[in-house]
């Protein structure tokens, strides 16, 4: 009967994965592990791993936060407040800015979301604190002096907004319109 | 009625309807820049677009410009209407800066909205982008033109609905620009109605700007308190602080908008001086040992001289849930009170424009909008409740008169007639003018026969100047031709008998047309109910100054003052302040920081309407509404935080957070009182309520909900007329002036003065005069002049204007100048008390 | 300031309509001729006349091609740029006469003689391509005909002329 | 004094017994979790003490410590006890079990077991299936969906094997005439039941598997849908508990496969205590081999393989093996 055969043919080939099975883990323990140890040993991690929150500067070095709370808005877990305000010279900032490092979850979100490339998430993972409250970030705490991982862009060349002087001087601008102007 | 298909569904609407406002009905919002219900269509964004399938127009065509008809087969999903969207938005998005994370639209801009749902991210226009030089344009509203989308909305909002003409639009094409001639502050009241109208970030709050995105706002429908019409507001806070304030849409009332004073006057819940904790002898204290404390001290007082040597003050601004329970509070313990108003004269005005109100005449701001004929007497619509003279506008866009009697220099963004007459010549001129209007019908015999006999009472004898019996003539037979006349009436210059001789010409008018209206003013926020309150209490319950010469004199041992600041009343007067100080007990409770809050032994604080209760408020018409709480009270984080960062302590409760609503401080005061813990005076209020006055019986029937609740008696047949004295045009004696205390919109309101952006654009106060008047004097423009007043001299820059009565000073309540501001009768100064400086 | 003898002037006309704005174009033309171009005071000066704010002149002065908000030369040259008349050029009329003048569109030349602009349909197509200087209409136009126009121009004087 | 002396012998043993338990027990988890890695290429505990060695101290350190939770709504009483059960059960089913001859002193033989109860198989069989209450009250008492279930599917995987397990086991007793746990290992002084009994071993040391519910049958705990199933509420000490259960279960069962199949203390050379030792040990070693080799079964799987395929094959494995006794009977 083919279908007995079958069932034999089942069994026998279950029982040599079986044995395989057991052959392969068998194996495993005559090999060496792979394990790296870590305080010891530092693996290098890629530059987009993510972990701990930064703040950074503009080529200027300007803070790069306009305070738009889209971070915050974006943020799953709701670890991310500020406040925004405005600067004497009319550029937005964030008066106080504050990550709650205990409730992050590292995803990311909130530098998919910065439109300023100012929040970004580098490597750095060892941020583990016997205080909760120590795991509280403030802007200062936060704010780095560098570009991170893009060094060059400027959100405030391309904004459109005044800051300083007059309008018009941000890149793929034309001068101001006149009101006056005698064209048609 | 056309019946039209739009997305597979029908519906009917009325003949002249709009496509997009047709699919709004459905429930279908159609893309719109340009289209605003108030405002109407012009066609100007093309993002409205839909494909019309079948029927009289076919192919794609605005929705906002094209009427409803039958047989219309609409499709606002349709494939080729999509694409026409689409390439709409690209367009409007040629130009668009790169800011909106800095822009404070975003959130809630309809731009982004419309460009995100639309699908355009990413930018195909590599050309130069057009930019535009910015203005200044006040304290209230900030200008970013290059996000401008040119949908026009500004301009015919502010020219064209509400009639003022310093901002609008300039060059043409590409350049097109809207603005301001030169740099400078928008001169309407109601310009913040700009930054709810604008689509995108052009216009925004600059009293809000950079506070926060909108997703981050506690949101709630709440109430304007800034005067008597009850404007709907939504209010917005965040961090324990109000934000901003827009418009709410109540058709009823103020429709989509808004004045300044309503929108910008609200920071006072926000006061750094704000008292947030009991307070007794100077010490701050719990909230149950304040109200053990305040119970056990007016006992003794009760015991010792008898409950009538406690008087109760309130005020027009507190709920309606406040002032039932301090009148029931005053019922149940026999105290002296409750007096809800500030002087005895404005009592018996409110009384009397309250108990001549029925449902049959009064009119709501959105029906005074459809009358043909406005004759406004005693009032000053722009400074008293500003969206009174938005209505009239209104009003005055679909053919209505407007007429204004008036002795102060009254503007109005519309063209009315303006009869400057002294406060004692409105009565002749209001008899003057409906006796011109009903003589007809009087001598058909058409009036019933009260009607009829108050006909035969009024004034016929026109007075001798020319002019103004040529005008008050020629009006007369405009109001006779007028088929929905209604009468609005101040209650705050006018005397006492145009109150009543106002409701009885509109009874009259009524009588001869079938239809006619009245509009009262009132003063503050709930005045309607406190009158309703003081209606049905004591038959006059003691004044302010009666119950303090009663304190000076020892009768009274305590007071409590419950939402009220007398130092508007008695500024700096000694006989006051003696009087405080020889009370045993004075309890105060309030939510503003007023001069009293700081000197009194016993405080507590209460919250404002923008706190934690939802809270019920009466306006001028008698519509009860009710606004929600916005947030849990507390200190703004902001204040709390010392500057930069908000605490980082965890508390269990909120840090300023120990006030209560009025309503409820002084239920938990009478339940101190009592010495019981059973629950009483709050749940139910509104059974009591309706058993001292039945027109609160629909708060027992219905929930307050939107558009309110109206309470007011059915119209009777059996109207009592009053027996009117024989107007006189004048009633001041030459050698004297007659100074009237008035209101301004941004400087005299008590609320708004606590705000820091209406402190901002408020002007400092000045006596306007007539140009006779001031011929007479000696003085001439620009010149600064004392005034006397009752033992006190003021130092003022004088204004001279044409346009007002002769005989007559004008001056601010202004919250910069001392004085009584409420005084009781006409002030007359003779001429020697006022000299130039 | 405005001469009496002109703000009289304009008073009357303004007193003879039924209504002030009938005559708000009439009246900036005055001004306009006056002050040469349609300058600040002149709107100023508008607004007072004809009881409007300055942004509704403001409004209307910027809308109209021929009232010039900006100082113009002595000749103000308006190049139709209407469809027939770019038909029928054959190397553009614009061009030259900028390049012939040495400026660019909406300037004026250095001698305060020519502004030259360009404008929509002057309405004058039968005779494409055409241009305006003045007022005064010139066309058929071939580079020729105007080198032999400016050069006219240039030897004689005329005064504005305002376009009704 | 007799009487004395017998009880003196027993408390003696017992606390030996006991003493070498948990031991065994503790350590037990450490070879686990070192063999588990190295089967998986990886370190295993390393960090207290050499080669980790101080690690079962660290664990039982940290479960004292740590806070002993009752979950809001759980039926207090039964919720604590639950544990105690379980832990209880299994230390219990020591008793019957011989881990070495006996031994002569002062004229006395001492017999290596605790107790020789001449039922002890059947006494066996009591205990291991009351540990399986601990299971049911602890997951019931808890008032969590996870554990409730946890503690469901443990009842209804120990009802299903309960009978392989008595199945495979009646032709060991056939075979040693006895229920003597003593009597049994006596029987094999010849040749170990494995030899005879292939079958029986199979079916006993899959289905004693399954009642341990160890790892391809530890579905009552299945970490990836019930987070850990009956114990999930279960924190300090009290997770110790049934830690410590399902560690002893382990000794127990490796003792018991040495006691039926193995040939019990019985071995050449080397003493008898150390023979038992070595063949609990080997059992031990194959239980954590299958863990780290085996994935989980599914639930159905698991009944499939109870009801259809282990007691058939015991109910003929006995008529097979009455059949041989009968036809070469004595």
């Amino acid at each position: 009967m083919p279908g007995e055969k079958n069932r034999l043919l089942r069994v026998t080939e279950g029982l040599v994965a079986l044995i395989q099975g057991f052959w392969t883990t068998f194996i495993h323990l005559f090999r060496k592990p792979i394990t790296e140890e870590y305080p010891e040993y530092k693996r290098p991690l890629p530059p987009r791993s993510r972990a701990r929150i930064i703040l950074t500067r503009d080529p200027d070095f300007e803070e790069r936060c306009v305070a738009c709370y889209l971070c915050s808005a974006s943020c799953p877990v709701s670890c991310i407040s500020m406040q925004s305000a405005e600067r004497a010279d009319g550029r937005r900032y964030a008066a106080w800015f504050r990550i709650n490092f205990s409730r992050c979850i590292y995803c990311g979100l909130c530098e998919e979301a910065c439109p300023t490339l100012a929040i970004q998430l580098t490597p750095d993972f060892e941020t583990c604190q016997y205080d909760l409250l120590t795991l509280v970030a403030e802007k200062e705490d936060l704010l780095v002096d560098h570009g991170g991982k893009n060094q060059e862009y400027n959100y405030y060349r391309y904004a459109g907004v005044l800051v300083d002087g007059d309008k018009g001087g941000h890149i793929q601008e034309a001068r101001p319109v006149n009101l006056k102007s005698n064209l048609p | 009625m056309p019946q039209l298909i739009i997305d597979r569904r029908e519906i009917e609407v009325p003949a002249g309807t709009k496509v997009i406002e047709a699919a709004a009905r459905l429930g279908i919002i159609i893309p719109r820049f340009c289209y605003h219900p108030a405002l109407g269509s012009v066609g100007a964004c093309r993002v409205c677009a839909v494909k019309f399938l079948e029927g009289p127009v076919k192919g794609v065509e605005m929705s906002c410009m094209t009427a409803a008809q039958d047989g219309m087969v609409v499709s606002t999903t349709h494939p080729e209407a999509m694409e026409f969207r689409r390439y709409v938005i690209e367009w409007l998005m040629l130009h668009h800066p790169h800011d909106c994370p800095v822009c404070d639209e975003g959130g809630h801009c309809l731009l982004q909205d419309e460009t995100v749902s639309g699908g355009h991210g990413l930018r195909r226009y590599l050309g130069l982008k057009r930019t535009y030089r910015d203005q200044y344009l006040g304290a209230f509203v900030q200008h970013e033109m290059n996000r401008c989308i040119h949908c026009w909305r500004c301009r015919r909002f502010y020219q064209d609905f509400a009639g003022y003409r310093d901002y609008g639009v300039m060059q043409i094409g590409n350049r097109t620009y809207f603005g301001r001639f030169a740099d400078g502050p928008l001169e309407s009241p109601f310009a913040g109605n700009l930054i709810d109208l604008c689509p995108t970030g052009v216009l925004t709050d600059k009293p809000a700007r950079f506070k926060g995105r909108r997703w981050d706002l506690e949101r709630a429908p709440s109430l304007c308190l800034h005067c008597s019409l009850g404007c709907n507001i939504t209010g917005s806070a965040r961090y324990r602080e109000m934000i901003r304030v827009e418009g709410r849409l109540n058709e009823a009332v103020n429709g989509y908008f808004i004045c300044d004073r309503g929108r910008f006057g609200f920071a006072y819940a926000n006061h750094p001086e704000r008292a947030r904790t009991p307070r007794l002898d100077g010490q701050e204290v719990t909230w149950e040992e304040a109200c053990r404390t305040a119970a056990h001290r007016l006992t003794r007082i009760s015991r010792e001289y008898g409950p009538g040597a406690i008087a109760v003050w309130g005020s027009t601004r507190s709920s309606l849930a406040t002032l039932g329970v301090l009148q029931r509070l005053c019922r149940e313990q026999g105290w002296l009170g409750p007096q809800f108003f500030n002087s005895p004269s404005r009592e018996r005005k409110v009384k009397a424009a309250i108990s001549r109100l029925d449902a049959g005449v009064a009119v709501s701001l959105a029906d005074l909008e459809k009358a043909d004929f406005l004759l406004v007497a005693g009032a000053d619509p722009v400074n008293e409740a500003p969206m009174l003279a938005l209505g009239l506008r209104q009003a005055w866009r679909r053919g209505a008169t407007v007429v204004v009697l008036d002795p102060r220099p009254v503007h109005l963004p519309l063209e009315f007639e303006h009869l400057p007459v002294p406060p004692g010549g409105i009565d002749l001129c209001l008899d003057l003018l409906v006796r011109a209007a009903v003589s007809h019908s009087a001598t058909e015999g058409l009036l019933p026969e009260a009607a009829a006999a108050f006909f035969n009472n009024l004034s016929c004898e026109y007075p001798g100047d020319q002019p103004l019996q040529d005008r008050l003539v020629s009006l007369g037979m405009k109001l006779k031709e007028s088929k929905n006349p209604v009468i609005v009436c101040g209650l705050d210059i006018v005397r006492e008998s145009t109150v009543v001789l106002a409701a009885d010409h509109s009874r009259l008018l009524r009588a001869a047309k079938d239809r006619a209206g009245l509009f009262y003013l009132l003063p503050g926020p709930n005045a309607f109910g406190a009158g309703l309150l003081s209606l049905a209490g004591e038959p006059s319950s003691p004044s302010y100054a009666d119950m303090l010469a009663a304190a000076e004199q020892g009768r009274i041992k305590a007071l409590v003052m419950m939402e009220t600041d007398p130092f508007r009343t008695f500024a700096g007067q000694p006989q006051f302040l003696a009087a405080l100080d020889r009370l045993e007990f004075l309890l105060v409770l309030d939510y503003l920081p007023t001069p009293l809050t700081d000197r009194v032994q016993f405080f507590l604080p209460t919250t404002t309407v923008f706190e934690e209760e939802p809270s019920g408020w009466v306006n001028q018409e008698g519509r009860c509404q009710q606004a929600a709480p916005i947030y849990v009270g507390g200190r703004p984080i902001s204040q709390e935080g010392a500057g930069s960062h908000p605490p980082r302590v965890f508390l269990a409760g909120i840090p300023g957070g120990e006030p209560q609503p009025g309503g409820q401080t002084l239920a938990a005061l009478g339940v101190a009182l009592k010495g019981t813990g059973a629950p009483l005076y709050l749940e139910e209020l509104d059974t009591w309520l309706a058993e001292l006055n039945p027109v609160f019986a629909p708060l027992l029937e219905s929930k307050v909900t939107h558009p309110g609740v109206r309470l007011l008696p059915e119209a009777r047949g059996d109207y009592a007329f009053s027996h009117p004295n024989k107007a006189t045009l004048r009633d001041v004696p030459d050698d004297h002036l007659e100074l009237l205390l008035v209101d301004w919109t941004f400087g005299t309101e008590e609320l708004s003065g606590y705000a820091p952006p209406t402190q901002e654009v408020e002007q400092p106060p000045r006596l306007t005069m007539q140009s006779r008047d001031a011929l007479r004097l000696g003085l001439g423009p620009g010149d600064r002049v004392s005034l006397a007043l009752g033992g006190e001299s003021i130092t003022l820059d004088l204004e001279i204007v044409e346009n007002m009565a002769s005989g007559m000073m004008v001056l601010p309540r202004h919250r910069q100048l001392a004085g009584q501001k409420f005084p009781e009768g006409p002030i007359l100064v003779p001429l020697q008390n006022i000299h130039k400086v | 300031m405005l001469p009496q003898e002109i703000r009289e002037n304009i008073q009357r006309l303004i007193e003879a309509a039924e209504r002030p704005r009938e005559q708000v174009i009439n009246v900036f033309y005055i001004l306009q001729k006056h002050y040469g171009y349609f300058s600040d005071e002149a709107v100023r000066e508008a607004a007072a006349l004809l009881k409007m704010t300055p942004l509704e002149v403001e409004e209307m002065a910027t809308f109209y091609d021929f009232l010039y908000r900006e100082p113009v030369g002595k000749f103000v040259i308006q190049v139709c740029d209407g469809v027939v008349c770019w038909m029928f050029h054959e190397n553009s009329i614009f061009d030259y006469l900028c390049q012939k003048l040495q400026v660019c569109a909406g300037q004026t030349t250095a001698d305060g003689l020519f502004t030259v602009l360009p404008t929509a349909c002057i309405g004058f197509c039968d005779r494409a391509p055409a241009m305006l200087i003045n007022g005064v209409f010139y066309g058929p136009l071939t580079p020729a005909k105007v080198d032999e126009i400016i050069a006219q121009l240039r030897s004689e004087h005329c005064d504005l002329v305002i376009c009704k | 004094m007799g009487w004395l002396a017998g009880i003196i012998l027993l408390l003696i043993k017992l606390g030996v017994v006991l003493v070498v338990l948990l031991t065994a027990a503790a350590y037990l988890v450490y070879v686990e979790r070192k063999l588990l890695s190295r089967l998986q290429i990886r370190l295993g505990p390393n960090r207290a003490g050499p080669f980790g060695l101080l690690q079962p101290l660290a664990d039982a350190l940290k479960l004292l410590t740590k806070e002993d939770l009752v979950p809001e709504g759980a039926d207090r009483f039964i919720f604590l006890y639950a544990p105690g059960v379980v832990a209880a059960s299994a230390l219990l089913i020591f008793a019957v079990i011989p881990f070495g001859r006996g031994w002569m002193f002062m004229g006395h033989e001492i017999p290596m077991v605790v107790s020789d109860l001449n039922v002890g198989l059947l006494y066996v069989f009591a205990f291991s299936s009351l540990g399986v209450y601990g299971v049911a009250l602890g997951g019931w008492a808890s008032n969590s969906k996870y554990s409730l279930m946890g503690g469901i599917r443990g009842v209804a995987q120990m009802i299903s094997y309960e009978l392989s397990l008595g199945l495979s086991l009646v032709p060991v007793v056939m075979l040693a005439r006895s229920f003597s746990l003593v009597d049994i290992v006596a029987a094999q002084a010849h040749y170990p039941f494995i030899v005879l009994q292939p079958v029986a071993f199979i079916l006993f040391f899959i289905s004693a598997g399954a009642e341990i519910k160890r790892i391809p049958f530890d579905i009552p705990e299945a970490e990836n849908e019930l987070v850990a199933g009956f114990h999930t509420e279960y924190s300090g000490m009290r997770f110790g508990l049934f830690f410590l259960g399902e560690y002893v279960t382990m000794v127990v069962l490796g003792s018991l496969v040495a006691v039926f199949f193995l040939g019990g203390w019985r071995g050449p050379l080397l003493p008898p205590l150390v023979w038992f030792s070595i063949k609990v040990l080997a059992v031990v070693l194959v239980l954590i081999w299958i863990r780290g080799t085996l994935p989980r079964l599914r639930y159905d799987q698991l009944m499939h393989l109870g009801w259809k395929v282990l007691i058939p094959l015991g109910l003929i494995n006995i008529v097979v093996t009455g059949g041989v006794l009968l036809w070469w009977g004595s």
